[in-house]
């Protein structure tokens, strides 16, 4: 706990808005002297402002590639994997196109959307479908995950691929169709102190809380699977 | 709608728009009002409430409201004079400055962000001198949402106050000045007022495009609550936690907008408020 | 610096009054015009439509930038090769053809704008104001908006407007042709005490050889861009050098060749007058009222006499105007009762007469 | 550009702009330019190359066009009769439709997607009876593309045109009707030519804007390429992993833009050049 | 509806022509005026401004919305209580004061629009339109754009465009106004022969009474929205109702009480009169130019002589028009030679007679 009161600015994922608002509660009680200021956008986009100057102390990815590139420009220290999320598919909650296996995809008129293949959750679809083997045609490649939910929140496509964690905070309004196992693709969610940080302790004590059984707990409940303590 | 055949009853007689113009027209607002009308039905009434309780949402709120019009202003106060060289003053390159001038328009908003962050952002081409000069730093900061908004706000004001001063008749300035009317006089009785709708009009454009203002502000200013989360951007937020709320959020947006417009418009634009 | 600018200028610096010598080129049409009015005379500026009234103006307005030439005004240079005084810098006081009132303002602050333009207090404005309010009958206007007064109305205050300001040269563009004839006479009576008291230059466009001759002191006739005539009110009036310059008057004109008292005229026929001193090229005037109408060739005193034919009749109040198709064609004045008792009409054959003392030959102008 | 002191040279005679009007208008050029400039410094020129040979580019370069002018003809088609009724025609509520119909504008572009889908969506309003009756479903398709940019882009040129047809002076369409035009004559012989600059000037506001829309699209239609991918969505899809040529493409965009109203300005838009 | 229109609406079926009766409310003004007038006569509508005149004018055209009474043209309703024909369906032609040329249209564009918007072939409409371009001698502005033409070209093309059609209703809110003096004799000329062929209404307001006599079979005097006086030409020359109506026509107007031949004036002082029939209160109007004007009391055979004071002198071409104080006060004309051998200027006391031959008297008008 530092001795003044701070700020620490921590960007986060868009898909982590749920937990971090919760952590960052949880973290200012046992760390009254700091005030966390949270910052959610698309994870592209947050690298983006960092390498453009934003005035950043901590910064957590919903994906590795976009950490990478900010590790390699040598913006941040090295990241760890604090969540991981399970590829999946959902559909809307009468399940108009009755769909009950990932093979129905497959059927003529079934209209799926998934990720664009340039984002993580694309990239995992795009994997889980080669590996299906199946003949799987979108018509909608959404540019993050949340385009695609909310398709099938609306009923406008019959499935979609989407992370677990949205499944989760969709709440009744979709169902979830699981992928046959060894097909569900995992990603990771990074997250790494900035090197340009002015408070690099209250950082660290930031990084350790997202690891504490306390955040994992919150991470649980949103959906996330707990990562195996490896560093990407 | 006051439509009437030929004979008609006395307080119809003047407005009886042409059905080939009525029903174009209908269409048109059909084409605007039913996605509102199916807006309104998709938001659940009773977090609306909640939503005005919360204090982030109020903080949302009180920052779009705040940065939106000194956005407008901003657009005001820089806005009238370059539309005024540019309908009035002849110089080279004028049709590709006028041209340049619309951009802001057609860029994708989040290339505007990066654009302005190239200009103003801590590594800038205006933006580090002034860090290193001055100390100040513009990005994910409150002033940083009014640049973005002025921005994306100022190309409408333009055009709309341009449109006019070309529309104008220059004898009345041209009768002012034989008055003994200084330039500066003469912009400012003379021109200004005769193009009072205009500028309103341009204004009311500016402010309610600051309003809505999403990709610039996220890229260039942040999203942080209390600071530099406009309304559009709580939005936004919501979206991935409850997408309910944010439906409703944008509700509320749009009735703060209609309101400011109805009253303003009551006031100002009525035809002719500003000549008679 | 051209010699003849120099010149120019030289004698504005000598002369008060306004030295102006303009080229204005327009798509179809050039302005060509040199005129010199002294102070405190008032120069009439009439001539057909098209034929650069407004323009002459707008040029000693400072409104037309594409002018060249030279406009001293009282010694200031405002134009010349090298210098511009821009519009707002002239001491100068418009009143437009159609009035250019500014919609947003009332009637008074209209009128107040000049002086707060140029400096007057508050206070001093809207007491100058109220004064001119009331001498052009309109103190009751005061509050309203252009768009709610009737032509004449508009044209009364954006006369006012001009006039308020005491400006060094008053350009008034047809300042009365909205107004209709009651108005027009106090207007004009009013107007004409201003103008005599009015001690800068003052140019009038008009169309109304009346108004001219009541309003002004000289008149300039302009034609297709160009000066056709420039006098005093009586010498144009007396000895116009055209046609066009002679119908405008009131007068007949016709031209010749004089020898001992009597004119060949260029267009045909003869006419015997009293002045046998001229000889050369001349012109003649005849009263539209002094020439008489006969159904017979006349025998009477009257040394002149000629046929000719009814072309058009026009009533004009208890006077009947004929347009005669004769040698020489003239217009004239005959009394309704002559009408009747001759039992004229249009397309008649009649005699005309007219006495050699009531022609009045003088030398063709040298500019004409 | 022309400013000089009162005595000066021929050529400068007319435009002497005040400074106090020239500077905040320079203020705003470097506000809307400097970005611009830093956008284009940014742009990593040799990749602009092969961004324009690759088919994606070229296919989201077309779709781009096709729908914004799409768009903006549509726009043009319903909104100059809207923009008639609303300046000319006195029915209830006229103050809230006027109000209503700048909506589009505030609306969060994503918000405004979702909007169109409770419409037009196979679940919307007027989508779902669509699809049962006609078998017509509209997301997903270029068409609901020109829908979407429509949505937004219409009430730019309803508001331009509103504004011209309240300055107009009526008693021109007086003249005409004593000489015995019918409503459609007066319209579309007096009306639309005095209103002309207004019309071209909104026309181009909303085909920029429509060249522009990205969030609606996104959400009404869906990201498809050579289907519904327009160049921002396309710039959307390279700024994940490409950011210099997602910069690049956007420049070309705009390069585009500014190609077609130089022309277009300079064809319609000089000065007088629908009234002389 | 009431007994009055259905009377009115009776009659407009009967006499073909118009028949008016219409009230309207502005801000601070009402018109409310009742005009019959038969086809094939022109009526002049002249007054002072802000009497009404254009209003009167928009009521007939169907342009004043809020307007109130009946319009019944050849027996065709054009408005009454449940009626109101829309301004495109009445076959009028209009010239506004201030022309409302179509700016983007050109001088033939704006001519033929009329006669397309009728239906009439584009090559009849060229055709015709080409016929009246001549007729006002514009033929050669044809292409131009209304903004590059002087006031009176305007003016001309608004009035062909108003002729063209060959309207039942003619309407011309001053449509000579802005020419110049000789054009306006040609146009005036060229309109009077057109309207004199053309056999429906005209309506002309006009502020020039020449305009008035020369164009009009009647003439209907308005003053503050109300009708002061209506009648043909000459019976309004003659006798007119109120001194603005006297003025309007260059006479003067006194108001008495007749007791055989000799009229005590009301504004003291006496008139003896030829009329020695009429008894009772009268009205008498004196020429201006059948007034001699004298610097000692008169010994000679006119019958009425007074005394008074030269308030004003105007220069009228070859006349002065003397404004007289006296009792009564009149103006007088009198000619240059007179002023000068009598050495008159304004404030100088002198004597003025009249013929009893030259008094018209006439009862005063019911209406009045
Ligand atoms: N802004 C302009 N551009 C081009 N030509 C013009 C312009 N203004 C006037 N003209 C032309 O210049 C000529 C002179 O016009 P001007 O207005 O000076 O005539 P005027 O004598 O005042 O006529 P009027 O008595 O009809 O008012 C006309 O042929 C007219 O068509
Ligand atoms: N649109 C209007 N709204 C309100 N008042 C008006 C309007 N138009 C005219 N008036 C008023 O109505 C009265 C009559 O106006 P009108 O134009 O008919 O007069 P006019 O006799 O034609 O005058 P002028 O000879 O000056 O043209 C005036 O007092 C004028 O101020
Ligand atoms: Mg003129
Ligand atoms: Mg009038």
């Amino acid at each position: 706990p530092a001795e003044s009161r701070s700020e620490l600015i921590v960007f986060a994922a868009a898909s982590l808005t749920n937990t971090f608002s919760d952590i960052e509660l949880a973290f200012e009680e046992v760390n009254p002297n700091v005030d966390v200021l949270m910052n959610f956008g698309p994870s592209s986009g947050l690298v983006s402002a960092l390498r453009d100057g934003a005035p950043v102390d901590v910064i957590a990815t919903a994906n590795t590639i976009t950490m990478q590139s900010a590790v390699a420009e040598k913006l941040v220290w090295e990241p760890v994997t604090f969540a991981g999320n399970r590829l999946t598919i959902a559909v809307p909650e009468d399940n108009p196109a009755a769909i009950d296996t990932m093979a129905d995809l497959a059927e003529p008129g079934v209209l799926v959307a998934m990720c664009q293949p340039q984002v993580p959750c694309g990239i995992a679809a795009a994997q889980a479908i080669a590996a299906s083997g199946l003949k799987i045609e979108p018509v909608t490649f959404e540019l993050d995950v949340r385009g695609v939910l909310s398709k099938v929140i609306l009923d406008e496509v019959d499935a979609g691929f989407v992370y677990a964690t949205d499944v989760v905070s969709a709440g009744s309004r979709v169902r979830e169709i699981s992928l046959p196992v060894g097909a569900a693709e995992v990603v990771n969610y990074p997250i790494a102190t900035v090197q340009g940080t002015t408070s690099p302790e209250v950082a660290q004590a930031f990084l350790d809380f997202v690891n504490s059984s306390l955040a994992r707990d919150l991470l649980r409940t949103a959906g996330f699977t707990t990562p195996t303590g490896v560093t990407t | 709608m006051t439509t009437a055949a030929t004979r008609s009853p006395r307080r119809s007689r003047r407005s009886k728009p042409p059905w080939v113009l009525a029903i174009p027209a209908i269409i048109a607002l059909a084409f605007l009002l039913i996605p509102l009308a199916g807006l309104l039905m998709a938001t659940p009434w009773t977090s609306v409430g909640e939503l005005l309780i919360d204090p982030v949402t109020q903080q949302a709120l009180r920052l779009s409201l705040a940065t939106s019009l000194l956005a407008a202003g901003c657009a005001l106060i820089l806005g009238v004079p370059l539309a005024w060289v540019l309908a009035r003053v002849q110089f080279p390159g004028r049709p590709l400055v006028r041209a340049l001038v619309l951009l802001p328009l057609v860029l994708p908003p989040v290339v505007g962000g990066t654009a302005l962050l190239t200009a103003l952002g801590r590594r800038g081409i205006v933006g580090a001198p002034l860090e290193s000069l001055f100390g100040i730093t513009l990005p994910f900061t409150p002033a940083a949402v009014v640049i973005a908004e002025t921005f994306v706000a100022l190309p409408f004001l333009v055009l709309s106050v341009e449109g006019a001063l070309r529309a104008m008749d220059t004898r009345y300035e041209e009768a002012a000045v034989t008055l003994g009317a200084s330039r500066m006089r003469v912009f400012w009785r003379i021109t200004v007022p005769l193009m009072a709708p205009a500028v309103v009009a341009g204004t009311t454009l500016a402010w309610a495009r600051a309003l809505g203002e999403f990709g610039a502000t996220i890229t260039f200013a942040g999203n942080f609550p209390g600071r530099t989360q406009t309304v559009p951007l709580a939005v936004y937020t919501l979206l991935e936690t409850n997408r309910e709320a944010a439906i409703a959020l944008s509700v509320v947006l749009l009735a703060v907008c209609v309101l400011v417009l109805v009253i303003l418009r009551e006031q100002w634009l009525r035809p002719g408020a500003l000549r008679s | 610096m051209s010699a003849q600018g120099q010149e120019l200028q030289r004698q504005g610096l000598e002369r008060p009054g306004l030295q102006l010598q303009a080229q204005v080129a327009r798509s179809d049409f050039v302005l060509d015009v040199h005129i010199a009015q002294p102070r405190g005379r008032v120069l009439a500026i009439v001539g057909p439509n098209g034929s650069g009234k407004s323009s002459l103006l707008q040029v000693v307005a400072g409104l037309v930038s594409s002018a060249q030439g030279i406009v001293v005004v009282d010694g200031d240079t405002w134009m010349n090769e090298d210098t511009f005084t821009s519009a707002e810098k002239r001491s100068v006081g418009m009143v437009f053809q159609d009035y250019l009132l500014f919609p947003h303002l009332s009637v008074q602050e209209n009128i107040s704008f000049g002086l707060r333009s140029r400096g007057s207090s508050r206070a001093h404005a809207r007491a100058t104001t109220a004064d001119w309010l009331g001498r052009f009958g309109i103190a009751h206007l005061a509050e309203r908006k252009p768009r709610q007064l009737s032509g004449g109305q508009s044209q009364r205050v954006a006369l006012a407007r001009a006039l308020v300001t005491q400006p060094a040269v008053l350009l008034l563009d047809e300042p009365l042709a909205a107004l209709d004839a009651q108005t027009r006479v106090s207007v004009r009576a009013e107007m004409r005490s201003h103008l005599s008291q009015f001690c800068g230059v003052t140019l009038l466009v008009t169309h109304d050889p009346i108004e001219a001759m009541v309003l002004a002191d000289d008149i300039c006739v302009l034609d297709q861009g160009s000066v056709v005539q420039c006098g005093t009110v009586a010498d144009v009036t007396r000895h116009p050098a055209t046609e066009y310059v002679a119908k405008l008057m009131g007068l007949n004109l016709v031209s010749g060749i004089a020898t001992a008292g009597t004119v060949a005229l260029d267009s045909g026929g003869q006419l015997v007058t009293t002045n046998s001193d001229l000889t050369g090229a001349v012109l003649a005037t005849l009263r539209p009222s002094a020439i008489a109408v006969h159904r017979q060739p006349p025998q009477s005193s009257a040394r002149n006499a000629w046929e000719g034919v009814i072309r058009d009749m026009e009533h004009l109040g208890d006077r009947v105007r004929l347009d005669m198709e004769a040698r020489p064609s003239v217009v004239v004045d005959v009394t309704s009762q002559s009408v009747v008792e001759l039992g004229l009409q249009p397309g008649q054959q009649v005699w005309l007469s007219v006495k050699a003392t009531e022609i009045d030959v003088f030398k063709a102008h040298d500019e004409a």
